[in-house]
């Protein structure tokens, strides 16, 4: 972003609400270290958008779409580069500005009207999520009980009709772990998102222990001295091989071992 | 029992409940026949005055009344506990905000709004907070779970209804919107260069 | 700060805590140079008299001030108890399961555990009650607090010591799927090796 217009006569690069815009805008640049904070920064596609637009003191209603959608891109790219976890959402509003922008090249017949500005859709999409997002904030800024809002908590004299303590039991202690539990089973997923073990990784290293000619025993896989997520990482791996067809698995009886091996 | 006295237990009720009394609620303090609705009303309009000059106001939220510190004193009394509660994170908002405004809502239908997957842990917190409900399914594939707010939603933020939620900012109209995007001028570019990008893009 | 916006942080203060507050404790509320005791002794007096006609009243208990229902009404508000016993949450029972089963933990591996965020309330009335308390902190950044059950906690559910505990259901736990595949896979270099050569190929 650093090419100058020429001193003479600037040639607008666009016009913007019918002003000649004369410079890019020069609030593009963030240092790469900072991407990965900025990104979580972000709610997703529409709201990178938002900003991309906001920076530049646009109006939704007058997106240049060409060059937000190269802005757009050039965070893509970088998130690609940095090899950061990039959500799908952000590769399909990719593909969507990239529709967009090819639909424009292409000439419009004047009669027909039918047809809708390709922008209108985003465009709509933008400001409803703007709505919600400008709704947000100020829910968030709403006093709160605990925070600035206080009921009045008056005691009552001992003997005269105090609330009662609530009583807990031990069965009540025992289901409410038990229903922890169980739920945390079905919650596994959540948990190893933060974990630093890949299941993409560990579908190609079980892979490659399994061979199509012979089976292995299903445990075998599996290295408790990993600790649950290492456990459950591979568990999510051969439920994706299995998924994807890649490997087979068979249990002869009830309850008798499973074996895997690699589809032929 | 004297007008003086329904007041008195509307107070002494309403101060040590630990959560707001509706005027059914209210009503059952009492031996039948209990006081008619509008005699409470008229004692807790005489609450309210009693309490102008206090630092704790009665107020009325969705599911009831309450007694709670009047802001200016509450930034005070935070200090009472060493840790604040932390903000709401702007998923938890955004999602939260459209179940409030856009009820009853799939969870589908938030996700398309917000462009982005609304995480479980969020509908969970939600969920167990009670500010939130399921009210029924869509009656489409699937039959998503269509989720509404609850009246302890509006009770933690201080709010007797719906209404009085901050306004949704208006929608631009949308007819002007395609006259608009005709105004607009795009950089001149040439096609194969586009082409290129938009080739990068879906890759 | 004025002699009446003394008495009204005290006032709000002692309206929204749900336990008595000491002169030390009303003390901390307010920035240093902090009002002088017998300047709060003031206050206080003040505030007595203020609520003289209400149907609460200021005393002064073992551990310090509150407001309590003067005793002609508090029978009345009993009934609030009688119409709804108070309960704990689902949250805050599977909160204290987890404290009495995995302990020491932390709020935030409670939190990871139910995957969803655990409210301050839940951590204080538990402190309150006396059944959970902070042993220590972890050791990483934050060093949050480590939290244990109590004696008060064992004498509430009539136990001698932890062990006492009822053992855990038949939950599909994983930490026993970990220690089947532990007994299953004894030969111990079998299922490392199977991983190992895998990692090997793939590497």
């Amino acid at each position: 972003m650093s090419e100058v217009p020429p001193a003479d006569v600037p040639k607008p690069l666009a016009r913007v609400r019918g002003e000649p815009l004369l410079e890019p805008p020069q609030d593009l640049f963030i240092p790469p270290d900072a991407l990965e904070v900025f990104l979580e920064a972000f709610e997703g596609p529409l709201d990178l958008l938002l900003y991309l637009i906001r920076r530049q003191n646009l109006d939704i209603l007058d997106i240049p779409i060409a060059e937000i959608t190269r802005q757009y891109m050039r965070y893509v790219a970088l998130m690609k580069a940095l090899r950061l976890e990039l959500a799908a959402e952000y590769l399909v509003m990719a593909a969507m500005l990239a529709e967009i922008k090819s639909r424009m090249l292409l000439p419009r017949p004047v009669e027909e009207d039918d047809e809708e500005d390709p922008r209108a859709e985003l465009v709509r999409r933008l400001q409803e999520y703007e709505r919600i997002k400008v709704v947000a904030e100020a829910l968030g800024e709403l006093p709160r009980v605990g925070r600035e809002l206080w009921p009045a908590r008056v005691a009552v004299p001992e003997g005269t009709g105090e609330a009662p303590a609530p009583k807990v039991t031990l069965q009540d202690l025992l289901a409410a772990m038990a229903a922890v539990l169980g739920r945390a089973e079905l919650n596994r997923h959540h948990c190893i998102q933060r974990e630093p073990l890949s299941v993409r990784a560990r579908m190609g290293e079980v892979l490659a222990a399994l061979r199509p000619d012979r089976f292995t025993e299903f445990t075998r896989l599996f290295d408790p001295a990993e600790g649950r997520g290492g456990v459950v990482v591979t568990f999510l791996a051969i439920l994706e091989l299995l998924k994807e067809g890649l490997i087979e698995l068979i249990q002869n009886e009830p309850f008798g071992p499973i074996h895997v091996k690699k589809s032929a | 029992m004297t007008r003086d006295d329904i007041a008195k237990v509307l107070e002494a009720a309403l101060m040590a409940s630990d959560r707001p009394l509706s005027l059914d609620a209210l009503r059952r303090l009492f031996d039948e026949p209990a006081p008619a609705r509008d005699e409470l009303c008229a004692a807790l309009e005489g609450l309210r005055e009693a309490y102008a000059e206090r630092a704790v106001e009665l107020v009325e939220v969705a599911s009831g009344y309450r007694f709670q510190v009047r802001r200016p004193w509450a930034a005070r009394v935070a200090r009472l506990w060493e840790e604040k509660p932390p903000r709401y994170s702007r998923a938890l908002l955004e999602t939260l905000a459209l179940i409030a405004y856009r009820q009853p809502i799939t969870r589908g239908e938030i996700e398309e709004i917000r462009g982005v997957a609304v995480s479980s842990q969020i509908m969970r917190t939600l969920l167990e907070r009670g500010w939130v409900r399921v009210v029924g399914h869509r009656e489409v594939p699937g039959r998503p779970a269509l989720y509404a707010t609850t009246r302890a939603f509006l009770d933690h933020f201080g709010l007797a209804r719906l209404e009085e939620l901050p306004p949704l900012p208006e929608v631009k109209d949308l007819e002007q919107l395609e006259t608009r995007l005709a105004e607009v001028v795009e950089p001149r570019e040439t096609a194969p260069q586009a082409l290129e990008e938009a080739r990068d893009a879906t890759a």
